[in-house]
């Protein structure tokens, strides 16, 4: 029932909110709203039984669905983060004016209701209605608030994601075709035995669609636009929870299901990883746009997530569960700041900015730190999942372990290229009046600081929330 | 009761509390407040880790288990520590040092605003909480995070001028400098877990023996490119020089005392795998000998005073690994603690000369400085004196338990060896006669306000000296006295298992090892007379030419990394965003847009208005349908 | 007769109707031309009846069979003559406008 | 070959000719008057078939009614020219090339099924010829009265529409 | 076969109003009336109560399938009417006469959604057809009106002497019109089936649009007064799908291995044609015109596949369909431009109706939660459940992806840019009947059974 709650609240909300003209009201009922989610999601973490966790109601039985929900440790891990994502985007936002701020909420609750479902679904089909309908209220997101490209960059994102999504269809509708039971249901497919070609083909159908979400070289090219132009709020559910989604479905869904033609492709996918992990790190080292920068970045984080995913390790698995917590918080950490950046001085290019260390050194410090986690610092929450990624990769091959090593030396370049860029040094004409966050702001990047050093330092908690899900992965590449 | 090494965690704690409260409370603080607060903890550290030295030396040791850090199905990596006789003396080395360069920087920070001031304490403090992680971790990880954690207390000491891009330049090249060394460090860790599916000290030790010699010597390399990195040996010393930028006592206590040193103190740990990986070992020694030796040639032309330490540093570093690859592991830790005293004291007197001079740095500059400064004047006279290895001071004995240890191993190392040693000395005193020496060469103004610094420098500055003087005598080799050498009585434990494994007996007789002595001391007090005669005189000036100007220039290495790794790495990323990005697989993409609007322009022309086309069309539609429904099936 | 000639025979008559809307710019032509097919259809479809009839009667010599597609002819005639009232409706509507049954002055619509 | 055969022939020579005449006919009045022939010339089959009410039924509603008003439409519109615009020469041939191939088409097919037929020995399939009496009204009429009442019902909506829509398209002044 | 008859009374009603009722307005009120009536006697021949009588010598066969299908387009017609219905007074005078032809078309719907003979089949078909040829000419001084018309009199009729051809070649081979087929025994098809076959697929592939026989469809969508092409392109064409489903089930059904690939390359040439040159066009309109192709290539796995999983995809894909085109169609009449600048800014100006605009748009791109998704997922599933061609799938996406860039350029328009999108009296009321139009749709995407396809197993 709590599963159920877990939709139904932002959905509800989320609908409601488009009827509420007062923009402050808005504001505080989309916090309310996610606050609740958030206490349900931690209510989540208390209980371990299947009537608490669990929700089943018939509902196309002539296809084989039912709308059945559930949550298991890796399901609560990321309902947690998405739960905690959306009180920390609504109070950083607080101070950033939307047009039509009642359309602003209600289509950002109406995503987090698709996000959660995509991590709830316990039914194929389920699943992918919920895929679906987490990225319809992302594009109108980004296509309304966005940048001045908005409508272009927008529409590609949307097309190519979506096309992805419809060869997954195929594979999805393929894949029930084979299934004796016909049934989409998580468990019967689980039972499903398919013979290799089968495998083979489905996998990638399945991939693909994963692949873009993530996205993983070369299918990232929507990336980067759409996180330069869409409002940074956007940016945050997109970059933070959203390519979770994929990597989420590479373990509902695809590993579990097509475990032979996993372990056929992974050098071909880790390759691709890896060299989009290189990739991304150079490119991002010559971006001047901050987006951009910290989009790059995250394309090569993914990168890794996906290259240790299908090394198949217990090490590595169990890193990419810490690490999609832990990613989604750091780099909503960096959005943060970067919309603060932005709002102060209408502009995200590193060239313009500068010494704000001087002006602004609550935002410098807390940045420093979001921007150290993100290049995976010792007792920082990035660490603890990107070492036990590189000890799974490093068990599957040395040398995407080697080639991949490089993109450490590479996130330092790049990010204290950052730092120093926008923090250090002298400020000019721009920077000169800058004055220092406010409070709520504070706040918002406090708890993230803490959540960084708390997972950093004692990532035990989230480690056992998701061991059952890598025990359960790793089987199967046994 | 339980052992009282399991409060060995108050160590770092002290610190890590000191960095809070100044660091949050950084607006709030005042100056005063801070500095007891910053001082207060080490001190109360160093008092903790006496303690607790007494009770290793004693023959106490434990490994600590805190929490569970990484504790998967697979493996687990708790977080714990190492408390033994090579982390305790790592402690006091540490906390002591750091205690006194603590005090020294209340006074030398003082010009900076509260904010700021506390700001560098934060730092300091964090830093000491991140070598003292270091030296304590059980296992590779925790060490790891001390040592990624001492990186990143470099960097932001290192740009702790902030204003300054030309040391956040350097203070960035230092971060990714460690990183390339870190990266080498992890895959060596990966290896371990891999290996040994454990990377906890004693587990790792005692599985040594039965890996491969191919893996260790992998993992060991591995290990010692992460060791060149955080230690400055070549090929990724660059960054130390630069690291200059820092402020002084950052420069003694981080690039001098403490952090360059954790190389040492990793191999030194890891000293079973090495002593098993005798490739390895060799190719330590190489590159230690070719750092110390290299450095040294540079530090000849330099005229920045923290330049000339700072290389000197290098060079030093050099000596310490060529005694770690020649197996002298005591000699090597020796080798640490003597220079943590005479680098920490030489540094602290350049800093006291630089705040003396106003941020003066170039010793071209100075000169005479001997009767504004006595006490630094002495103080660095003995320091100099230290590090050129004449007895009885320290330098000495450390030194030259490395080089009769390299002289075991090869001849060759002894005599490159000495030869870097009597550059040493030459440098040294160059440094020593242009500043102290002669006349001063300042503006008139500057001479004017030259002063003796405040006793809050003064005193580290003569505590360090004494400790300079005598450290030695805690390592006193056996050609003088039998079992006098207490630190290797007390460090036996560490390398007991190396010991044995190489057995090796000392095939040096006391004669010929005295005689090498004398002919390192000898050597080393020619070079100082002729440096005292040439630079006290007649310092050099002008600009250097020639094969001295290349030195000057450092080899000219900054810039050949430029162009062989930083110049094409931009030149590849530029390459990547705007060819393979821009123009490749976003054109792709974006053509497949284009190809589907030009389809469309296209096709939309077979909609011509014309009912007879459209007939014809269907017409052919039909035929063809036909064909295929009537023939091709 | 064999059906054949039959078929080709209403074969032949359909494809010229066939090519006549094809080369024919006169709406009225091309509607003739359609109508020319409309009977090849009829013309092939009582030949047909006849030979089912003719298959059957061997075996029950008072059967009906082969009715229904004259009656289907009868059908078509009848659908044709409404179509023709209608479709010459159209055609001199479309006169009355523009004074052409060209039909390629027909591309007001296109693309 | 006997009579029947004979005026096959000749009907369907005259059937073909005409309906190319049809085609060829500059002057629409003269296609009119070409396709009566062809209409005729079907009529003289139904003949053959022993299929008198649609005999009848082609001559009054096709022949007579349907080609009337052809021909006054076409009278109306003064269309009794050969001036009649030559679609462009490719196109036409384009069609005839078209029309032909859709001919060929069928032909190879129909030969090929006579080539199938002839390897399994099959009987030729026949048309009852001038006689069977399923073409007489009386037999017609009950059919369409009995089984096929509800189509004859039912075109009778074909009917009203059409009517309607004459109207509806015919009436001058809006 | 209630509603046949009653269609064709109420058309006949409908003509003698209009000699006694003088306020065209009121043919509205009239014609809804008759709608409802139809309905009802639709509800009651659901439940076998049929007002006529229920032997038709075989020549129908009257089923759930067709009869829900009826209700489907009986529904979107009463829709049509309340929310398009006054727009019809701005084409011509004769509101009476065309409401008439629409009842008779309504007519030619009942039937071919139960035909069970060609003769009823052919005849449902003209019924339809005549009606559309004047309806498209309707507006008479409009000379696209009248060029629509002509052309598509003049290729309808060519494509009825296609049909016949067909016909007579499918009598040739089996001595009867009735509609069932034996399955064929031998390993070649008769080549008179063949050729039958062909000539009836070309015949319907024309009546619902399909590439290489689509060119009637943009013109005449485009050429016919915007009313009537609502008309046109939605409830007709579905019932032209219907035929084609119940031809191709029932008569060669138990022959698909030897036409599937004919099908296939039909369906795949409407795809590409439809969607590609949607793209470039400039009028809503005429995009339309290109979408509704688009979509019929959806709707051809229907015939492809048929199978039950078809035949239910196939109503619940007509009722998705009608109900989407019809509004937007609806809203479409109502603008003052029909270019996609003239929608630019509507979400400003009208922003309900921009709202549900956008869900008719989302769901004819086949978005979840709108019926559009399930009735392409119904489509696509019932294809792979027969057949293996996995490339002609491939191909359905790819373009089903390319027609997102066409149906999101109006939402682009609406929400995103700037400009003063013209939509003239929008009435309340109107605002009502679209939102439930709108809900209908969503409702269909989330409870496609017990809104409809639980029907379907009553029977």
């Amino acid at each position: 029932m709590l599963a159920l709650l877990l939709i139904l609240i932002p959905l509800v909300t989320g609908v409601a909110a488009f009827f509420i003209k007062n923009e402050k009201v808005v504001k505080s009922w989309a916090l309310l709203s996610a606050v609740v989610a958030l206490g349900i999601s931690l209510a989540t973490l208390y209980y371990t039984d299947t009537t608490h966790l669990t929700f089943t109601k018939e509902w196309l039985p002539d296809l084989g669905s039912s709308f059945s929900v559930g949550l298991d440790g890796m399901g609560k891990m990321l309902t947690l983060l998405t739960a905690i994502a959306f009180p920390i985007i609504f109070i950083s936002t607080k101070h950033s004016t939307y047009k039509d701020a009642n359309q602003f909420y209600g289509l950002m609750l109406l995503s987090q209701a698709g996000l959660m479902g995509v991590f709830l679904s316990t039914d194929l089909l389920l699943f992918y209605f919920f895929w679906e309908l987490a990225l319809v209220p992302a594009y109108f997101l980004c296509s309304k608030w966005g940048g001045e490209k908005r409508i272009s960059v927008t529409f590609k994102f949307f097309i190519y994601t979506f096309l992805g999504s419809l060869i997954m269809l195929i594979g999805i509708l393929y894949l029930y075709i084979l299934n004796p039971e016909k049934s989409f249901a998580l468990q019967s497919i689980y039972k499903m035995t398919l013979n290799n070609r089968a495998q083979d083909i489905l996998f990638w159908m399945f991939f693909l669609a994963f692949a873009i979400k993530m996205p993983i070289f070369p299918f990232h090219t929507w990336q980067p636009d759409t996180y330069e132009q869409s409002p940074t709020a956007t940016t945050m559910v997109l970059s933070g929870i959203m390519v979770k989604m994929g990597l989420f479905a590479v373990v509902r869904w695809l590993l579990p299901v097509f475990p032979h033609a996993a372990r056929g492709f992974d050098n071909i996918i880790i390759g691709l990883s890896v060299t989009g992990m290189i990739y991304a790190s150079c490119i991002a080292i010559v971006q001047d746009d901050l987006k951009r920068l910290v989009a790059y970045s995250s394309i090569a984080h993914i990168g890794l997530m996906s290259a240790a995913l299908f090394a198949g390790k217990a090490n590595g698995v169990q890193g990419v569960m810490v690490q999609m917590f832990n990613h989604g918080i750091n780099i909503i950490g960096l959005w943060i700041v970067i919309e603060l950046t932005e709002r102060q001085f209408g502009t995200r290019k590193m060239s313009e900015l500068g010494g704000l260390a001087q002006k602004a050194p609550a935002l410098a410090i807390l940045l420093v730190i979001v921007a150290l986690a993100n290049v995976a610092l010792p007792l920082t929450n990035g660490f603890v999942g990107e070492f036990l990624m590189f000890t799974g990769l490093y068990q599957f091959n040395v040398w995407y372990t080697v080639v991949a090593g490089l993109s450490i030396i590479l996130a330092a370049i790049y990010t204290l290229n950052m730092i120093q860029k926008v923090f250090y040094g002298n400020t000019n004409a721009l920077t000169e009046q800058a004055v220092d966050i406010r409070l709520n702001e504070k706040l918002v990047l406090s708890v993230l600081v803490i959540l960084i050093f708390a997972m950093g330092v004692y990532p035990k908690p989230i480690i056992e929330l998701t061991q059952a899900s890598v025990n359960s992965l790793v089987s199967v590449f046994k | 009761m339980s052992n009282i090494l399991e409060y060995i965690w108050l160590v770092p704690l002290f610190p890590l509390i000191g960095f809070l409260i100044n660091g949050l409370g950084r607006n709030y603080l005042s100056k005063t407040f801070v500095s007891i607060i910053g001082c207060g903890v080490l001190l109360a550290s160093f008092a903790a880790s006496v303690y607790f030295f007494m009770s290793v030396k004693s023959g106490n040791s434990e490994v600590v288990h805190l929490f569970d850090f990484i504790s998967t199905n697979s493996i687990n990596i708790p977080f714990e520590f190492q408390a033994d006789a090579l982390s305790s003396l790592f402690l006091l080395i540490i906390t002591g040092v750091g205690f006194l360069i603590h005090l020294y920087s209340t006074a030398y920070m003082h010009e900076e605003s509260s904010t700021h001031f506390a700001r560098y304490f934060a730092y300091l403090n964090l830093f000491v909480f991140s070598m003292l992680l270091l030296v304590l971790g059980g296992n590779y990880v925790i060490m790891f995070i001390g040592w990624e954690g001492v990186g990143l207390c470099s960097y932001l000491l290192i740009g702790y001028w902030f204003k300054n891009t030309d040391y956040n330049n350097a203070a960035k090249k230092a971060f990714i400098m460690n990183r390339i060394g870190d990266l080498g460090f992890l895959l060596a860790v990966f290896w371990m877990i891999q290996q040994f599916n454990s990377v906890s000290f004693g587990e790792v030790f005692a599985k040594s023996p039965q890996a491969s010699v191919a893996v260790l010597t992998g993992i060991t390399l591995l290990l010692f490119v992460g060791a060149t990195g955080k230690s400055a040996q070549i090929p990724l010393y660059t960054w130390l020089p630069d690291a200059m930028a820092g402020p002084t006592p950052v420069s003694a206590l981080i690039h001098a005392a403490t952090m360059v040193t954790a190389g040492i103190y990793m191999i030194a740990r890891s000293n079973v795998m090495y002593t098993l990986a005798p490739t390895t070992q060799t190719v330590v020694a190489v590159v230690g000998l070719a750092t110390a030796i290299f450095a040294a040639t540079i530090a000849i032309k330099q005229n920045d005073i923290k330049k000339v330490l700072a290389y000197s540093t290098v060079s030093q570093l050099g000596y310490m690994f060529l005694g770690l690859g020649v197996g002298a592991y005591t000699g090597a830790v020796f080798h640490v603690m003597t220079h943590a005293f005479f680098k920490a004291l030489l540094f602290l007197g350049a800093g006291s000369v630089i705040h003396a001079m106003h941020h003066e740095q170039d010793i071209r500059n100075m000169g005479g400085l001997r009767k504004k400064l006595p006490i630094t004047h002495l103080t660095f006279l003995l320091g100099c004196i230290a590090i050129a290895g004449i007895p009885p001071f320290s330098g000495f004995f450390s030194k030259d338990e490395i080089l009769a240890a390299a002289y075991e191993a090869n001849p060759v190392y002894w005599i490159i060896g000495v030869a870097g040693a009597m550059m040493t000395a030459f440098y040294m005193f160059r440094l020593y006669a242009t500043t102290f020496l002669g006349s001063f060469r300042g503006t008139q103004e500057k001479e004017h306000h030259l002063h003796e610094s405040p006793a809050a420098m003064t005193i580290p500055l003569i505590v360090l000296a004494i400790l300079a003087v005598v450290g030695g005598f805690v390592g006193i080799p056996k050609v003088f006295a039998e079992n006098a050498h207490s630190l290797e009585h007390f460090l036996s434990p560490i390398f007991a298992q190396s010991e044995e494994l190489v057995k090796k007996e000392h095939a040096l007789d006391h004669t010929k090892e005295i005689g090498l002595m004398a002919a390192s001391v000898i050597l080393a007090l020619i070079a100082i007379s002729y440096a005292l005669n040439r630079f006290s005189k007649k310092p050099e000036l002008k600009e250097a030419e020639g094969f001295g100007k290349i030195l000057a220039n450092k080899l000219y290495v900054d810039e050949m990394y430029d162009a062989i790794i930083g110049k094409p790495l931009k030149a590849i990323s530029a390459f990547f965003n705007n060819v393979i990005e821009k123009a490749g697989i976003d054109g792709f993409v974006n053509g497949i847009g284009d190809g589907v609007q030009y389809a469309s322009r296209q096709l939309r022309l077979l909609q011509s208005g014309q009912v007879g086309s459209y007939i014809l069309l269907m017409v052919i539609g039909i035929i063809i349908l036909f064909i295929i429904q009537l023939f091709v099936q | 007769m064999p059906i054949n000639y039959y078929i080709f025979l209403a074969l032949a008559l359909f494809c010229i109707g066939v090519a006549g809307v094809l080369t024919r710019r006169n709406a009225i032509i091309i509607f003739m031309c359609i109508e020319l097919m409309l009977n090849a259809v009829n013309l092939l479809l009582v030949a047909f009846s006849k030979m089912h009839h003719l298959d059957v009667m061997q075996t029950n010599p008072a059967t009906t069979v082969g009715t229904d597609a004259q009656l289907f002819v009868f059908f078509i005639m009848v659908v044709a003559a409404a179509e023709v009232s209608v479709g010459l409706a159209i055609i001199v509507m479309m006169y009355r406008n523009t004074h052409s049954i060209d039909i390629n002055f027909l591309n007001r619509l296109k693309h | 070959m006997n009579v029947t055969e004979i005026l096959f022939w000749i009907l369907s020579a005259l059937a073909i000719g005409s309906a190319l005449m049809v085609l060829l006919s500059k002057n629409p009045v003269h296609s009119v008057l070409w396709l009566i022939m062809v209409f005729f010339a079907i009529s003289g089959h139904y003949i053959l078939l022993n299929a008198q009410f649609l005999f009848i039924v082609n001559l009054i509603v096709y022949a007579g009614a349907i080609m009337v008003l052809f021909l006054f439409v076409i009278m109306l519109m003064n269309l009794n020219t050969d001036t009649e615009p030559q679609k462009n020469k490719w196109l036409r041939l384009a069609g005839v090339v078209a029309g032909g191939c859709l001919m060929l088409v069928f032909v190879a097919a129909f030969r090929e099924a006579e080539i199938q037929r002839q390897q399994a020995n099959a009987a030729v399939r026949l048309v009852q010829m001038g006689e069977g009496n399923i073409g007489l009204i009386e037999n017609l009429g009950k059919a369409l009265f009995h089984e096929y009442v509800l189509p004859f019902e039912i075109s009778s909506v074909l009917f009203l529409s059409a009517m309607v829509g004459a109207v509806v398209i015919g009436k001058k002044g809006d | 076969m209630n509603v046949i008859v009653l269609s064709a009374v109420w058309g006949v009603v409908m003509m003698f109003s209009g000699l006694f009722i003088a306020d065209k307005s009121k043919a509205k009120v009239v014609a809804a009336i008759g709608l409802i009536v139809l309905l009802v006697g639709n509800y009651f021949d659901l439940h076998h109560q049929s007002f006529t009588l229920s032997d038709f010598n075989g020549l129908l066969h009257v089923d759930s399938f067709g009869l829900i299908f009826t209700s489907i387009a009986l529904v979107s017609t009463l829709l049509y009417l309340l929310l398009t219905g006054s727009e019809m007074e701005k084409v011509g005078n004769h509101i009476f006469e065309y409401w008439a032809l629409i009842f008779f078309v309504l007519c030619g719907v009942a039937l071919v959604a139960v035909y069970n003979n060609f003769l009823m089949l052919f005849l449902g078909i003209e019924i339809i057809s005549i009606p559309l040829y004047i309806l498209t000419g309707a507006d008479k001084r409009n000379l696209k009106s009248n060029e629509g018309s002509l052309k598509y009199f003049l290729m309808g009729s060519f494509s009825t002497g296609i049909m016949l051809m067909g016909i007579a070649f499918i009598y040739g081979a089996r001595g009867t019109f009735a509609l069932e087929m034996p399955p064929i025994t031998t390993t070649h098809l008769p080549v008179m089936i063949a050729i039958g076959l062909t000539f009836l697929a070309i015949a319907l592939s024309f009546k619902v649009s399909a590439a290489p026989f689509h060119f009637w469809t943009p013109d005449v969508y485009d050429g016919a007064p915007t009313v009537f092409t609502s008309f046109m392109a939605t409830v007709v064409k579905a019932a032209g799908f219907i035929a084609f489903v119940r031809l191709f089930e029932v008569s060669f059904g138990g022959m698909t291995d030897y036409w599937q690939f004919t099908i296939a390359l039909i369906i795949v040439t409407t795809l590409v044609v439809g969607n590609i040159t949607a793209v470039f066009q400039q009028s809503i309109k005429r995009m339309l015109a290109y979408s509704s192709i688009a979509q019929a290539g959806f709707m051809l796995f229907a015939v492809y596949a048929v199978n039950a999983l078809a035949k239910e995809g196939i109503l619940l894909y007509a009722a998705a369909y009608c109900l989407a085109t019809i509004g937007i169609f609806a809203v479409l009449v109502k603008m003052k431009d029909y270019t996609f600048e003239g929608f630019n800014g509507l979400a400003k100006q009208q922003p309900l109706v921009a709202f549900l605009t956008t869900i008719f748009l989302l769901s004819l791109a086949g978005i979840p939660l709108t019926a559009g998704f399930l009735a392409k997922y119904y489509m696509v599933a019932s294809a792979m459940k027969s057949g293996t061609y996995i490339w002609l799938l491939l191909i359905a996406m790819l373009s089903a992806a390319v027609s997102v860039y066409y149906y999101f350029r109006v939402i682009q328009a609406m929400y995103f840019k700037q400009g003063d999108a013209a939509a003239s009296d929008i009435t309340p009321t109107f605002k009502v009947v679209l939102a439930i139009t709108a809900g209908l749709i969503i409702l269909l995407g989330i409870f496609p059974n017990s809104l409809l396809l639980d029907w379907f197993h009553l029977f």
